[in-house]
């Protein structure tokens, strides 16, 4: 309905009345157009079609009962004076022409009865049709614009994802490291028959807990308070174990000053090793001689 | 087991994120323990109340569920982006409407109804928008193609599906009545 | 003159729905009244303490102001496009493999078993992820430190202590089958 409403140029088809609330610019009665404004008007209409409905919906007639003689004569006047114009006219525009000639004259001849109470069809009855579907469609299309659309009436919602704020940190599970152990293993086999040492693995544990207790207590703690009887008679064990090894490997120092005397226990870390003790091999410790 | 309160809240974040419309299917992707969909159902109802009052509000389109702004507010946000998407023009949308009411037709069907040969731009402004894209082929002499509406389509327009389209103005049934009364 | 509150809700909606952090200027664009810096300041710092409680926060950075997710969403929005987890290479898992069977052992120690010098960063990787530490010095030249496991990789790898690693004993007698059906 609303065809002429996307005319460039309203100075020249006001709109003189209204369809379906709809403004609409009327062709001048006599269907005079000058021609440039004809251009203009054959850009307004979408084909045949929109062209016939608007002839039909200005004449206000009903579109079950065209009026075939003076719609056809407006139809073929508008083409003239378009090819007049030497405009270019799409080819559907003259077959909608011979489509129209064809209508009129068959409505001037007898209908041909098929049978008993079967009325032939109105030889109008197609072009109605299509008229009706192509104005469905038109309506559709400008309703479906006036849905609301994203990006022109709403916008999505889109906070910012950072994901650099979550750092993904590599899982390792107990079977790489067994694997990469392996891999160790039989790079040192391949290599130089390393021997693998069958270490109670525990004592290696704890040797890293005793060196770590020591280290949060100022490298010097008395022996006691190295175990701790919660560790159980297994665990205190292996501690003890610890222990002897890390003195073994020269990592901590174990003096007592005489017998039934205290027992300290102290890294050797970041303490010079007085030389004469270990040369000498005496059991003396810390003690002034 | 994890606090309702909790899911709801990741819901929220993942759906305030989103860029896509999101499924239920992904939105139980997230969690370890299974989500059943009646308490994603009964949590996402409860979300969408909880954001009543606030300019934004979670909808459910033919793809899933995302947040948009308001239609009161277009107005005051629309003066940010003076680009807006572009205006079609009457053949881009009497196409549109034939696809998205006639699915799947091919160029030849959209051709009869509009009366007009279909511009390659009509139908490529269309495909291109992501609206419109290629289901299938007619068997018949040329296998032409068969257009349809896209989800994004019905996301683009709000839309959980093609029934919810506006209806069509019965103008053919008015036709046929009449037929039967002459 | 329009509500503080109305205001606020304009402000919301854009900076929800905005791609692009927003500057101030921007914001005052929307308003036809003048809004002042300081008021439009004060709406902002309102804006972030209402948001304090919820699962994305109003931030400010460099080029303006937006809503961004909170870190701790990030893992499960990351299952819905899950990315391959990042890996160890060869030889931080080999190091970590020997200091944790072998510990206390030096850098030495583990140059020695794996034949091959140990890069810095590799130490520095294991070290940052809190997996190992220096627990002393071993008394010989130089004074080498001596890495061993932490509390904390066992609490990664799920073990109470180092002795529930598979046993050495079992991986060798694997590795000498292996050889002998070679």
């Amino acid at each position: 309905m609303n065809i002429a409403v996307d005319l460039p140029q309203p100075a020249l088809f006001p709109p003189v009345a209204r369809i379906y609330g709809e403004p609409m610019a009327a062709l001048p009665q006599d269907l005079y157009i000058p021609p440039d404004a004809l251009a203009i008007m054959l850009d307004a209409f979408e084909g045949p079609l929109d062209l016939l409905l608007y002839l039909i919906r200005k004449a206000n007639v009903d579109i079950l009962d065209i009026p075939m003689a003076p719609l056809t004569r407006q139809y073929l006047d508008y083409i003239d004076k378009m090819e007049a114009n030497n405009l270019e006219l799409a080819a559907e525009y003259l077959v909608m022409a011979a489509m129209l000639i064809e209508i009129k004259s068959r409505m001037l001849l007898p209908r041909p009865k098929l049978g008993e109470g079967d009325e032939a069809e109105d030889p109008r009855a197609e072009l109605v049709r299509r008229l009706m579907e192509y104005e469905q469609m038109k309506i559709a299309g400008q309703n479906l614009n006036a849905l609301p659309q994203a990006e022109r009436e709403f916008f999505w919602v889109e906070t910012l994802v950072e994901k650099s704020l979550h750092v993904r940190l590599p899982e390792v599970s107990v079977d790489d490291l067994k694997e990469a152990w392996m891999n160790v293993v039989r790079q040192a086999v391949l290599k130089r028959n390393h021997k693998i040492s069958r270490e109670e693995l525990s004592v290696r544990e704890h040797m890293g807990i005793i060196l770590r207790h020591l280290q949060e207590k100022g490298g010097f703690v008395q022996f006691e308070t190295l175990f701790d009887p919660a560790m159980g008679p297994p665990g205190l064990v292996v501690h003890f174990i610890a222990m002897l090894e890390l003195g073994r490997e020269k990592l901590i120092r174990i003096t007592q000053t005489e017998a039934f005397a205290p027992i300290y226990v102290n890294l050797r870390d970041g303490e010079p090793e007085p030389v004469m003790e270990e040369d000498d091999g005496t059991e003396s410790g810390q003690e002034n001689p | 087991m994890m606090e309702p309160s909790q899911v709801k809240k990741i819901l929220e974040a993942a759906l305030l994120a989103t860029r896509e419309p999101m499924t239920t299917h992904d939105m139980k992707k997230m969690f370890d323990e299974d989500l059943s969909s009646d308490t994603l159902r009964k949590l996402l109802d409860q979300l969408r109340a909880e954001w009543a009052e606030r300019p934004v509000e979670l909808i459910q389109l033919a793809s899933g569920w995302r947040f948009r702004t308001r239609a009161e507010y277009l107005p005051y946000l629309e003066r940010l982006n003076p680009e807006r998407p572009p205006k079609y023009s009457r053949a881009v949308l009497e196409t549109l409407a034939i696809i998205a009411y006639r699915q799947p037709v091919t160029r030849g069907d959209i051709e009869e109804i509009r009366g007009v040969a279909v511009n390659t731009n009509v139908v490529k402004t269309l495909e291109e928008r992501g609206w419109i894209d290629v289901v299938g082929h007619r068997d018949t002499p040329g296998r032409p193609a068969l257009f349809a509406t896209t989800k994004q389509f019905l996301d683009d327009l709000g839309l959980r599906s093609v029934s919810e389209l506006p209806p069509l103005e019965q103008i053919s049934q008015t036709l046929e009545l009449n037929h039967e009364n002459q």
